[in-house]
C-alpha cells in the first residue's frame, strides 16, 4: 500500500512540477520574444495570470460531449507522456509509470491527445476548427517522419527501445548529440513542428483562422488545454534532454537542460515567418529527412 | 468556509486581480479605428506588458473592443458577439464614433450611441485616439476590474429587455436575433 | 447383345425418310417420332457401351464384308462414349426444340427434325465407321444436314451463313477426298485399320500431304482456325437449339475425326505439334475475338471454338492425361455449351437481332433460365464446383505432367478472357436493372425446354460434385485411343477369323 | 490619343445613332446616348473595340430633371481610354436595360442602383436585398430622402451636439464656392 | 459423422433452406440464416478438435480436411464475424434488394472460407478459393452499381490470382504426384531451382491477388464499396484474411527453403509496405467513406503482410494479431458505414454531417474501432503496431519501419477524416430526422467496439491460439517469452505493461473528465453548432459551414508527386489496349465468304510450307 500512495504522490508532484517549469518557459518565450522586439513584454508570469484568469472564467459553452471531454484527452496525452518519460537519470524522481520508458509507446501516447482534442474541435461546427486541425494532422505527417527516423535511428543502434536503456547508455558512452549527430538534427528539426512555433504555426494563426482548433473553447475548456499544453512541452522537453543530452542527475541541472532545448523552437520561430502547410511538409521532407537518411546509415554502419 | 464572506472577499480579489492583469481584446475592427490597435500592440506601446493581448474569437476574450462607428448591419452582428462571449466580459468603445455618432451624426444607418445596445464600460475619446489614450482607456478598464465595477455583464442580463428593445427599434423585427446566448 | 451399333446409324436414317409418310398420317407425330427414336438410340448406345466396357469392342460387319474390304463400324469404349453422349445431346436437343418449334408450321418442322435425325445420324457414323470413304459421307451427310438447318430460318443472314458454310463445307470435302485419294492410291485401302497398319509403307511425302489435306478437309467440321469462319454465322443464324446440336455433337464428330486420324491412322506418338499450334491459336484468336462479340450466341459460337481448339491442344499432347483431358473436356463442352445455346435461345427468343445488351436485367423475368445459363457460364470457365473445373484441372495437371509451362500460362491468360466476357452477359443478366427500351419482351420458357435445361444441369452439378462417376468412363475412353495397336488387331483380327 | 478618340468617336457614330460625344482632356471621353442602345453600345464597345473592362455603374440623380443619369465606365487596355457611357432614364418609370450577359460582374452594380436608388432593372438577377438589411422606404441615395432626418427619427442622438457650427459658410466666403440652390435647405 | 462434414451440410442445407424457404417468409429467412450461423459456430467452437482428418479420393487424388492450429486462429475470425456480421445484416439488410440470394451466398462465402481453412490439401483448398471468388463476386455486383467496371476488375483479379495458383498445384501434382500440402512442403527441396522460385511465386500471386497487394489492389476499392456494407463487413474482416494465411503458409514454410529465398522475403514486406502507404495516400483523398476504407483496408493489409513476409517469431504474431484486430475494427467500421447509409441514405462525407448526437451508440463503435485503427493505445490496435514496428527493428528493416510509420501516421488524417465527415461538424437541419440505427445493428457494433478493447488489455487472449499456430508453423512458443497475458516484450527484451496503463489513462480522462463537468456545472451550457464564432454572422438552417470538401488539400499539395502516378490508370490503359487488339482480332472474321475461302488457301499453302517442322 506504501508504494500505491508513493506512487501517486510522485505522479501528483511531477504533474505539478511539469505544469510549473511549463508554464514559466512559456511565459519566458513571452518575455524573450518581447525583448527580441524591443518590448518589454509581459511579466514571465504571465502565463499562470492568463491561465488562472481562464480557470475563473464564469461561463462555459460546449458544442456536445466530444468538445466537452477533448481537453481530457489532451491532458490524457501529456500525462501520460509526463509519467512515462523519465524525469531524472537512475530513477532519482520518483519511479513513476515509466515501464522503461518505451519509445514507440511514447510515440503514440504523444498523438493520442491531439487526436482527441481535433474530434473536439470537429465537433463544434465552426470550420476553422476543422481547418487548423487537417493543417495541423499534416503538419504532423510532416515532422513525424523525421523525428521517427532520429528514434528509430537511435533504438536500433543501441538495440533497445528503452528511454531509461537509452539514458543508461549515454553514462557510459556521453550524450548521444554527440554520438549520434544526424539523429539529433533530425529530431530538433522536427522538433521546431513539434512546438508549433513560427514558422510551423499555421495551425492556429490567429487572424487567419481564429486561433484554429481551440477556436470555440473559452474558460475552462482552454484552460485545461493550456496546462496540458505546458505539461507536454515540459514532456517533450525533457524527452530531447534524455534522448540526446543524457538526461539529467538533478532538478537544475534539467532546468538548464531542457531550456536550453527550448531555446531553440523559440529563437528559430522568432525570425521565421510563417510557412503553409504544404512548405512546412516540404521543409520537414527536405533537410531533416535528409538527416535523418543519415542517421539511419549511421546507425547501420556503427 | 465556502460561505465566509472575507474568504470570498479574498477570492474575488485574486480572481479580479487575474482578470484585470489579463486582458484579452477581441478587436472588433468596424472602422478606421483598427489601424490604431496595430502600434498600441507592438514595440512602441507594449500593451502586452500590461497583460493586454489580442484574442482571436468571441469564446476566449474577455474585452469586446469596437473600434469606430457601427452601421445597423454590422451592430448585429456585433451584438450576437458580445453575446458569444463567456463572463466576466467588458465593452470599450472606442473613438468618438461610438459615443455620438462623430461624423456620422446624420448617417442614415449607424448608430450613434453604442451604450444603448451593448453595456459600456469604458469609452475611449478620440477622433481617433491616440494609443497613449487607448492605453489609458485600458487603465481605467483594469482600474475599474480591480474595483469590481465593471459589471456590464451583469447590466446586460439585468436590461436585456431594454437593450434588446433599443436594437428592435433600428433593426424591425424581420431579423430573426437569437434569445440571449451569453 | 441388345442391338447391333449398324442401327445406330440406321433408325435415325430410317426416321429421317420416314418422317415426311407419318407427318401424313399424323402431324404431330413428326415431332414425337424423332424423339421416340433419339430416345432409343441413347438407350441403345448407352447399353452397348455399357457391355462394351464389360465385354470387348465391337466390331460390326456391313453387309458381310470382312474388313478390310468391307466397311465395318467399330464401336469401342471411345467411340461408344462418343456416341452416347451424341445420341443423348441429340435426345436433349429434340426435348428442347419440341414445344420451341411448335409455332412454326408443320412443314418447318418436318424439315427441321429431318435434318436433326440426319445430323444425329452423319455425326454418329463419322464416330463409328471403321472406313475413311464411309466417314467422307457421313462427313457430308453432317454437312449438308447442318447446311440446311443453318439456312432454317429462311431469312437473307441465314442464307448467307448457310452459303459461307456451304463453300468451306465443299472445299473441306474436296480437301479430304484429296486426302482420301492419296491413301487409296498409295495403300490401296480405304479401311482404318488397315491403313493403320500400313501406313509406315507409305512414302513420307505422300503421307504428309494426305496427312495435310485430311486436316484440313476435317478441320472444317472440327472449327480450327483459320477454317472455322463459318461457325460464328452458322451459330448465330441457325436456331438456338441447332446451335447446341452443332457444339455438342458436330463439332465433336469433327474432333473425332481427326483425332482418329492423327491417331490411329497416321500413328503419331508423343506430342503433335501440329495440333497444339493450330489448337492454341485456335483458341487465343476466338476468345479474344469473343470478348468483343455484342451478341449472344456469336459470342456463344466463339467461345465454342476456343473450346475445341483446347481440345485439340489437349489430344495434342498426345500423352494418356492429355487425351483424358481431352475427352473430358469434350464431354463439359457436350454437356455445357448446348446448355448455354439453349438457355441463351430462351433468354433472346423475342428479338430478332440476340444482343447481349437485350437480356438487360433479364433474371428478374426469367429466373430459372438465367440461373442455369449462369451455371452453364461458371461450369464452362472452370469454376469450381462444377463440371468444367474437372477438365480444366485434368487438362492442366496432364500439361504439367509434359512440363509444358508455356501452354498452360496462356491457356490459363486465355481464360481470364473467358471469364470477363462470361461475367459481362452475366452481370447483364442478374445485376442490371430491367429496362423496357433495351431489354426484349421475355418469353415463358416450354415445361419440355424447361426439362432439357434441369437435365443438363443436373449432369454439370453431378460431374462438378462427384467427378469420378464419369472420369472411369473417360479413362477407358483414352486408353482404347491410344492403343493403335488394339484397335488395329480388334478390327483385322475380325477379319481374319472370318476368313479362317 | 488624339487619333484614337477621334477614331472612336467615328466608329461609334457609324455604327449608333443620337450619340453625342463629350470630350475631357486626357484619357477620357463621354458619350451620351440612348438608353435602349446601351447593351448594344457596350458589346460593341467590348467585342470590337477592345473594351474589354468595366471599371464601374454609376448613377447621378438629377431630381429637378426628374431623371437618373446611368454612367457606365469602361476601359480598354490597350487604348489606356476611359469611356464613359451616360444615359438618362426617367426617376420614376424608366426600367434599365440589364447588361449582365456581357459583364457577369455588371450584376453587382445593377443591384446596388437598385437597392440605393430605387432604379428597375429589366431582368435583374439575384433582385432581393444586397447590401441594406431589411431597408423599407424610399432608396437612401435618392436625393429626395432626407437623410438628417431620418437618422433623427430613428437613431438616439446623444445630447450635447446643438451647439455645433456650420461651417459652410465660412467654406463660401473662402473658396468662393457656390452653393446650389438645392443643397440651400441643409444649410443650418 | 465428422463435425467438418455436419458443419459443411449445415451449411449447405442452411444456404439452400434460406435461399427457397426465404422466398416464403422474411422471417424464416433470418431464423434459418441465424440458427445455421450459430449452429456452426458452436460446433466449431465446441467440436471441432485439430486432430480429426478426413481423407477422401477425388479422380483419384487424395485430399484431406483437417483443422490446423494456423487455421484456427483464422477460424475464429471467421466464425466470430460471421456470427457478429450476420446478426447485423439481418436488419441492415432490410428492404433490400435479392434478400434470399443474399443471405445464402453469405453462408456460402462462410461456408468457402471455413472449407479454405479445414483443407490439408491444395485441390480443395483451390476449390473452396474459387466458391469464396464466386460467392464474394455476386455479392461485390448485387447491388447493381457499377457492375461492369467494378464487378469485371474484381473477377480479373481473382481468376488472374486464382490460375496462377491453379498452375502452381498443377506443377506440384504432376511433379510429386501429390497434392497435400504437407506433403508438398516435405518435399519441396526435391524440386528444381526453377521451380522453386517459379512455385513460391504463383502461389503468392494467388494469394496476395485476395489479400490486395501492391499491384495487384486495383480491384479493393470498388469491390468493398459496392457490395453491400453488410458483407463488405465479412469482405474486408474476414475474407481478405484469407490470402493472408496462405501468404503465411507460403512464406514460411516454402519460401524458407529456397536458397536466397530471404529475397522473396524482402520484395513481399517492401510491397506490403508500400502498399500501406500507397492505400493511406488515397484514403485520405478519398471523400466516399466505403471507397475510404477499401482504401484503408489495402493498407492495413500492406502491415500484415509486412509482418508475415519478414517472418521473426515477433513480426509472425504481430501479422496474426493484426489480422485479428483488422478483422475486427474494420468489419465494426465497415458496419458504421452500413448503419449510416442505412439511417441517411448517402455514405458521402460531403454530403452528411453532425451524427453524433444521432447516432451516438454508432459514434462510440466508430471511434473505439478508429482508435484501435490508428493504433493508438489502449486499444488492440496498438498491440500489433507495437509489435510489428518491434520486429521490423529487431530484424534491421531501416527503411521500412520508416515506410510504415509513415502510413500509420498518415492513416491519422483519413480516421479524423472519418469521424469528423459523418459524426463531428455543423449539424443540418437536412438530417435532423435521423435516428440511431436499431438496436439489432448498433449491439453488434458495441461488442466489437468492446471487443478491441478488451484485446487491448488483455492481448494474451488472442496470442495464445496465434501462438499454438505459430508452433504448428514451426516457431518455438512465444509464451511468455514474447507476450503474456497483457505484457508485450520484444526481441531485446524492452516490454510494455498494458493493464496499469489502460487503468492509468482511464482514470486520467475520467479525473479530467468529471473537473470539465462540475467545474462551473451550473454556468456550462451545450449550444447548437450553429451558434459558432464565425466573426458574428450567423449561418442560416439550411447552411452548412462545416469543411470537408477538399479536405487535406495541403497535404495532397505536398505529396502530389507521388499520388500523380496511379496504378489503376496503368491497368486501365492496359485493358483498353487489349481491347482495341481484339477488336482488330475479331476482323479475323470478316463474315465474307471469300475472305473465309482465301483462309482456307493460305492456310493449305502454309500447312505444306511447313510440313517438315510441323510434323
Amino acid at each position: 500500500m506504501e508504494s500505491v500512495g508513493y506512487y501517486i504522490l510522485g505522479v501528483i508532484v511531477t504533474i505539478i512540477v511539469a505544469f510549473m517549469v511549463g508554464m514559466t518557459y512559456m511565459g519566458l518565450s513571452r518575455k524573450i520574444t518581447a525583448r527580441v522586439q524591443n518590448r518589454k513584454g509581459p511579466p514571465f508570469y504571465q502565463n499562470f495570470i492568463d491561465a488562472f484568469k481562464l480557470a475563473s472564467k464564469e461561463t462555459a459553452i460546449h458544442h456536445g460531449f466530444m468538445h466537452h471531454a477533448g481537453p481530457a484527452f489532451l491532458m490524457v496525452a501529456s500525462i501520460m507522456s509526463v509519467l512515462i518519460i523519465p524525469v531524472l537519470n537512475d530513477g532519482k524522481w520518483f519511479p513513476n509509470l515509466n515501464f522503461d520508458g518505451d519509445l514507440i509507446f511514447l510515440l503514440y501516447i504523444m498523438v493520442f491527445g491531439p487526436l482527441g482534442m481535433a474530434l473536439g474541435a470537429g465537433q463544434t461546427g465552426n470550420p476553422n476548427s476543422a481547418i487548423g486541425v487537417t493543417r495541423g494532422l499534416s503538419q504532423m505527417v510532416g515532422f513525424e517522419i523525421p523525428w521517427v527516423m532520429a528514434l528509430v535511428a537511435l533504438m536500433m543502434q543501441y538495440q533497445t527501445t528503452s528511454l531509461v536503456d537509452l539514458m543508461a547508455v549515454q553514462q557510459t558512452t556521453g550524450w548521444l548529440m554527440f554520438s549520434s549527430p544526424f539523429a539529433f538534427l533530425a529530431a530538433v528539426l522536427a522538433m521546431l513542428g513539434m512546438f508549433r512555433y513560427s514558422p510551423f504555426d499555421i495551425v492556429g494563426a490567429p487572424t487567419e483562422l481564429a486561433s484554429g482548433p481551440v477556436s470555440e473553447n473559452g474558460g475552462k475548456y482552454l484552460f485545461t488545454m493550456m496546462s496540458s499544453g505546458s505539461i507536454f512541452a515540459f514532456a517533450k522537453l525533457t524527452l530531447y534532454v534524455d534522448l540526446f543530452m543524457g538526461g539529467a542527475d538533478n532538478l537544475i541541472e534539467l532546468l538548464i537542460k531542457t531550456f536550453t532545448i527550448y531555446l531553440i523552437p523559440m529563437l528559430y520561430g522568432m525570425v521565421s515567418p510563417r510557412y503553409r502547410t504544404e512548405q512546412a511538409i516540404r521543409y520537414f521532407w527536405g533537410w531533416p529527412l535528409f538527416f535523418g537518411f543519415l542517421a539511419l546509415v549511421h546507425a547501420m554502419v556503427f | 468556509m465556502i460561505n465566509d464572506k472575507n474568504s470570498q472577499k479574498i477570492a474575488d480579489f485574486i480572481k479580479n486581480w487575474a482578470r484585470k492583469h489579463s486582458i484579452w481584446v477581441l478587436a472588433y475592427g468596424t472602422g478606421c479605428g483598427a489601424i490604431e490597435i496595430p502600434p498600441t500592440m507592438t514595440s512602441r506601446y507594449d500593451a502586452e506588458r500590461l497583460g493586454v493581448r489580442g484574442a482571436a474569437t468571441p469564446r476566449q476574450a474577455d474585452v469586446l473592443l469596437i473600434t469606430g462607428y457601427l452601421t445597423t448591419k454590422t451592430l448585429k452582428r456585433v451584438i450576437r458577439v458580445y453575446e458569444q462571449m463567456q463572463d466576466p466580459k467588458y465593452v470599450i468603445g472606442f473613438g468618438s464614433c461610438t459615443i455620438n455618432g462623430g461624423m456620422y451624426y446624420d448617417s442614415y444607418n449607424t448608430i450613434k450611441v453604442l451604450d444603448k445596445y451593448l453595456p459600456v464600460d469604458v469609452y475611449i475619446n478620440g477622433c481617433m485616439p491616440r494609443p497613449e489614450a487607448v492605453l489609458a482607456g485600458f487603465g481605467k478598464l483594469q482600474q475599474l476590474i480591480a474595483e469590481g465595477k465593471a459589471n456590464g455583464a451583469q447590466k446586460y442580463k439585468d436590461d436585456h429587455e431594454y437593450y434588446r428593445g433599443n436594437l428592435r427599434k433600428i433593426i424591425g423585427n424581420k431579423y430573426e436575433m437569437p434569445l440571449y446566448n451569453w | 447383345m441388345v442391338g447391333s451399333p449398324v442401327l445406330l446409324i440406321a433408325i435415325p436414317l430410317l426416321a429421317a425418310f420416314l418422317i415426311p409418310l407419318f407427318g401424313m398420317v399424323w402431324k404431330e407425330s413428326v415431332r414425337i417420332v424423332p424423339g421416340l427414336v433419339l430416345a432409343y438410340l441413347t438407350y441403345l448406345s448407352a447399353s452397348l457401351y455399357i457391355e462394351v466396357i464389360n465385354t470387348d469392342t465391337i466390331v460390326e460387319i456391313i453387309a458381310g464384308w470382312r474388313p478390310p474390304w468391307g466397311i465395318n463400324l467399330v464401336f469401342s469404349p471411345l467411340t461408344g462414349f462418343l456416341t452416347t453422349i451424341m445420341t443423348f445431346m441429340g435426345f436433349i436437343v429434340w426435348l428442347y426444340s419440341y414445344r420451341f418449334k411448335r409455332n412454326v408450321e408443320f412443314e418447318a418442322a418436318k424439315k427441321y427434325f429431318i435434318f436433326l435425325m440426319l445430323l444425329v445420324a452423319g455425326s454418329v457414323g463419322i464416330v463409328i465407321t471403321g472406313d475413311i470413304f464411309n466417314q467422307f459421307v457421313f462427313i457430308e451427310i453432317v454437312g449438308i444436314s447442318a447446311y440446311a438447318l443453318t439456312a432454317f430460318y429462311t431469312g437473307r443472314d441465314s442464307a448467307e451463313a448457310a452459303f459461307k458454310y456451304l463453300i468451306m463445307g465443299s472445299l473441306s470435302a474436296s480437301a479430304l477426298l484429296i486426302a482420301i485419294i492419296i491413301i487409296y492410291s498409295q495403300l490401296g485401302t480405304l479401311n482404318m485399320a488397315e491403313i493403320a497398319a500400313n501406313i509406315d509403307n507409305m512414302n513420307p511425302y505422300y503421307r504428309i500431304i494426305a496427312m495435310i489435306f485430311f486436316i484440313i478437309g476435317i478441320g472444317v467440321e472440327a472449327e480450327i482456325f483459320p477454317l472455322n469462319g463459318w461457325a460464328p454465322d452458322a451459330y448465330t443464324e441457325a436456331p438456338g437449339p441447332v446451335g447446341g446440336a452443332f457444339s455438342g455433337i458436330v463439332a465433336k464428330a469433327g474432333i473425332y475425326a481427326m483425332v482418329r486420324m492423327m491417331f490411329t491412322l497416321f500413328d503419331i506418338a508423343g506430342p503433335m505439334k501440329i495440333l497444339i499450334v493450330i489448337g492454341l491459336i485456335t483458341l487465343i484468336v476466338a476468345e479474344t475475338s469473343a470478348l468483343r462479340q455484342e451478341k449472344l450466341k456469336r459470342m456463344l459460337a466463339y467461345s465454342s471454338i476456343g473450346q475445341m481448339g483446347l481440345v485439340l491442344v489437349a489430344f495434342g499432347m498426345g500423352t494418356k492425361a492429355g487425351v483424358f483431358a481431352a475427352l473430358f473436356l469434350m464431354l463439359n463442352h457436350a454437356i455445357t455449351k448446348p446448355m448455354l445455346f439453349l438457355s441463351g435461345s430462351f433468354l433472346t427468343f423475342n428479338t430478332t437481332e440476340k444482343y447481349i445488351k437485350q437480356i438487360t436485367g433479364m433474371a428478374k423475368k426469367m429466373p430459372v433460365v438465367s440461373i442455369i445459363f449462369v451455371l452453364g457460364a461458371l461450369a464452362i470457365t472452370g469454376f469450381p464446383p462444377f463440371s468444367g473445373f474437372w477438365s480444366k484441372m485434368a487438362f492442366l495437371s496432364a500439361a504439367a505432367d509434359e512440363n509444358l509451362l508455356f501452354i498452360m500460362a496462356t491457356i490459363l491468360i486465355i481464360s481470364i478472357f473467358e471469364v470477363v466476357y462470361y461475367f459481362r452477359v452475366i452481370n447483364r443478366l442478374f445485376f442490371f436493372e430491367y429496362d423496357d427500351k433495351i431489354s426484349v419482351e421475355p418469353h415463358k420458357p416450354g415445361f419440355n425446354g424447361m426439362i432439357a435445361l434441369f437435365v443438363l444441369a443436373f449432369i454439370v452439378l453431378m460431374i462438378g460434385f462427384y467427378p469420378s462417376s464419369v472420369t472411369g468412363f473417360i479413362d477407358l475412353a483414352a486408353d482404347d485411343l491410344l492403343n493403335t495397336h488394339q484397335y488395329i488387331d480388334k478390327v483385322l483380327q475380325l477379319g481374319q477369323t472370318i476368313i479362317q | 490619343m488624339k487619333e484614337i478618340k477621334a477614331d472612336l468617336i467615328s466608329k461609334i457614330k457609324a455604327s449608333f445613332d443620337n450619340v453625342t460625344e463629350k470630350d475631357y482632356d486626357g484619357n477620357r471621353l463621354d458619350f451620351h446616348v440612348e438608353t435602349r442602345i446601351i447593351p448594344q453600345i457596350l458589346t460593341y464597345l467590348k467585342v470590337n473595340l477592345g473594351y474589354i473592362h468595366l471599371s464601374h455603374i454609376s448613377c447621378v440623380d438629377w431630381l429637378e430633371d426628374g431623371e437618373f443619369e446611368i454612367v457606365y465606365i469602361v476601359w480598354s487596355p490597350e487604348d489606356k481610354l476611359k469611356v464613359f457611357i451616360k444615359t438618362r432614364i426617367d426617376r420614376e418609370t424608366g426600367v434599365l436595360p440589364n447588361i449582365d450577359m456581357i459583364w457577369r460582374q455588371a450584376n453587382t452594380y445593377e443591384r446596388e442602383l437598385k437597392e440605393m436608388f430605387g432604379i428597375e432593372v429589366d431582368g435583374l438577377v439575384a433582385a432581393d436585398e444586397f447590401l441594406l438589411e431589411d431597408w423599407e422606404g424610399l432608396p437612401p441615395m435618392r436625393r429626395d430622402f432626407d437623410t438628417e432626418a431620418y437618422a433623427d427619427e430613428t437613431f438616439w442622438h446623444r445630447p450635447g451636439r446643438e451647439d455645433a457650427m456650420d461651417v459652410r459658410e465660412a467654406i463660401i466666403e473662402r473658396s468662393r464656392e457656390e452653393i446650389p440652390d438645392f443643397a440651400k435647405k441643409y444649410s443650418r | 459423422m465428422e463435425t467438418i462434414l455436419t458443419i459443411f451440410i449445415i451449411f449447405i442445407a442452411g444456404a439452400t433452406g434460406t435461399y427457397f424457404l426465404g422466398k416464403l417468409s422474411g422471417i424464416l429467412r433470418s431464423v434459418i440464416f441465424i440458427t445455421t450461423l450459430l449452429v456452426t459456430s458452436w460446433l466449431f467452437f465446441t467440436a471441432v478438435s485439430p486432430d480429426v482428418i478426413i481423407e477422401f479420393e477425388i479422380m483419384g487424388i487424395l485430399m484431406s480436411w483437417g483443422l490446423t492450429p494456423l487455421a484456427y486462429v483464422f477460424a475464429i475470425i471467421v466464425f466470430g464475424l460471421a456470427i457478429i456480421i450476420g446478426i447485423y445484416a439481418i436488419k441492415a439488410m432490410e428492404g433490400q434488394r435479392s434478400l434470399n440470394f443474399f443471405f445464402a451466398n453469405f453462408l456460402l462465402s462462410v461456408m468457402a472460407m471455413f472449407g479454405i481453412l479445414i483443407s490439408n490439401d491444395l485441390i480443395s483448398f483451390f476449390i473452396f478459393w474459387e466458391i469464396m471468388s464466386w460467392s464474394s463476386y455476386f455479392m461485390v455486383v448485387l447491388n447493381h452499381k457499377d457492375v461492369q467496371r467494378s464487378g469485371i476488375t474484381y473477377i480479373i483479379f481473382c481468376v488472374i490470382g486464382a490460375y496462377a495458383m491453379m498452375m502452381a498445384i498443377m506443377i506440384i501434382y504432376s511433379y510429386s504426384g501429390s497434392v497435400m500440402i504437407g506433403d508438398f512442403i516435405s518435399n519441396f527441396h526435391a524440386f528444381s531451382l526453377g521451380m522453386k522460385w517459379l512455385l513460391p511465386i504463383l502461389l503468392l500471386i494467388g494469394f496476395a491477388s485476395k489479400a490486395a497487394l501492391m499491384p495487384l489492389h486495383v480491384w479493393a476499392p470498388g469491390a468493398y464499396s459496392n457490395s453491400p456494407m453488410s458483407y463488405t463487413a465479412l469482405f474486408s474482416g474476414a475474407l481478405s484474411k484469407m490470402g493472408v494465411y496462405g501468404m503465411v503458409i507460403v512464406m514460411i514454410m516454402i519460401v524458407q527453403q529456397i536458397p536466397d529465398g530471404y529475397w522473396i522475403k524482402e520484395v513481399i514486406a517492401w510491397l506490403g509496405g508500400i502498399t500501406s502507404a500507397i492505400g493511406t495516400l488515397w484514403a485520405i483523398k478519398q471523400d466516399d467513406a466505403k471507397r475510404m476504407l477499401a482504401y484503408s483496408s489495402v493498407a492495413q493489409l500492406g502491415y500484415i503482410i509486412v509482418g508475415v513476409a519478414i517472418g521473426t517469431p515477433l513480426a509472425m504474431m504481430s501479422g496474426l494479431f493484426l489480422a485479428v484486430m483488422h478483422g475486427i475494427f474494420k468489419s465494426t467500421l465497415f458496419m458504421v458505414v452500413g448503419a449510416i447509409e442505412r439511417q441517411t441514405g448517402t455514405s458521402n462525407f460531403t454530403e452528411v454531417t453532425g451524427l453524433i448526437r444521432k447516432m451516438p451508440w454508432t459514434f462510440l463503435a466508430a471511434l473505439m474501432s478508429i482508435i484501435a485503427l490508428a493504433g493508438i493505445p489502449p486499444l488492440g490496435g496498438f498491440i500489433g503496431k507495437w509489435m510489428l514496428y518491434e520486429s521490423l527493428m529487431g530484424s534491421n528493416h531501416y527503411l521500412l519501419i520508416i515506410v510504415i510509420f509513415f502510413s500509420s501516421t498518415a492513416a491519422f488524417l483519413y480516421c479524423y477524416k472519418f469521424l469528423f465527415g459523418f459524426f463531428l461538424g455543423q449539424e443540418e437541419k437536412e438530417w435532423s430526422h435521423v435516428k440511431e440505427a436499431p438496436a439489432m445493428m448498433v449491439v453488434p457494433m458495441i461488442i466489437m467496439a468492446i471487443l478491441t478493447f478488451v484485446l487491448g488489455v488483455f492481448p494474451g487472449l488472442i496470442l495464445k491460439p496465434i501462438n499454438d499456430g505459430m508452433q504448428f508453423l514451426g516457431y518455438v512458443s512465444t509464451d511468455n517469452r514474447f507476450w503474456e497475458m497483457s505484457t508485450i516484450f520484444n526481441d531485446w527484451g524492452n516490454q510494455v505493461v498494458m493493464e496499469p496503463i489502460v487503468y492509468t489513462i482511464f482514470a486520467i480522462f475520467l479525473f479530467f473528465l468529471i473537473f470539465l463537468t462540475l467545474k462551473g456545472y451550473k454556468n456550462t451550457r451545450y449550444v447548437t453548432t450553429k451558434d459558432i464564432s464565425s466573426s458574428g454572422e450567423i449561418p442560416r438552417e439550411d447552411e452548412n459551414l462545416t469543411f470537408i470538401t477538399g479536405f487535406m488539400q495541403p497535404f495532397f499539395r505536398a505529396v502530389a508527386p507521388v499520388m500523380k502516378r496511379q496504378i489503376d490508370k496503368y491497368y486501365t490503359s492496359f485493358g483498353k489496349g487489349l481491347e482495341a487488339l481484339f477488336d482488330f482480332t475479331r476482323r479475323i472474321y470478316t463474315g465474307n465468304g471469300q475472305t473465309y475461302a482465301l483462309y482456307f488457301v493460305i492456310f493449305v499453302i502454309l500447312l505444306l510450307m511447313f510440313r517438315d517442322s510441323l510434323f
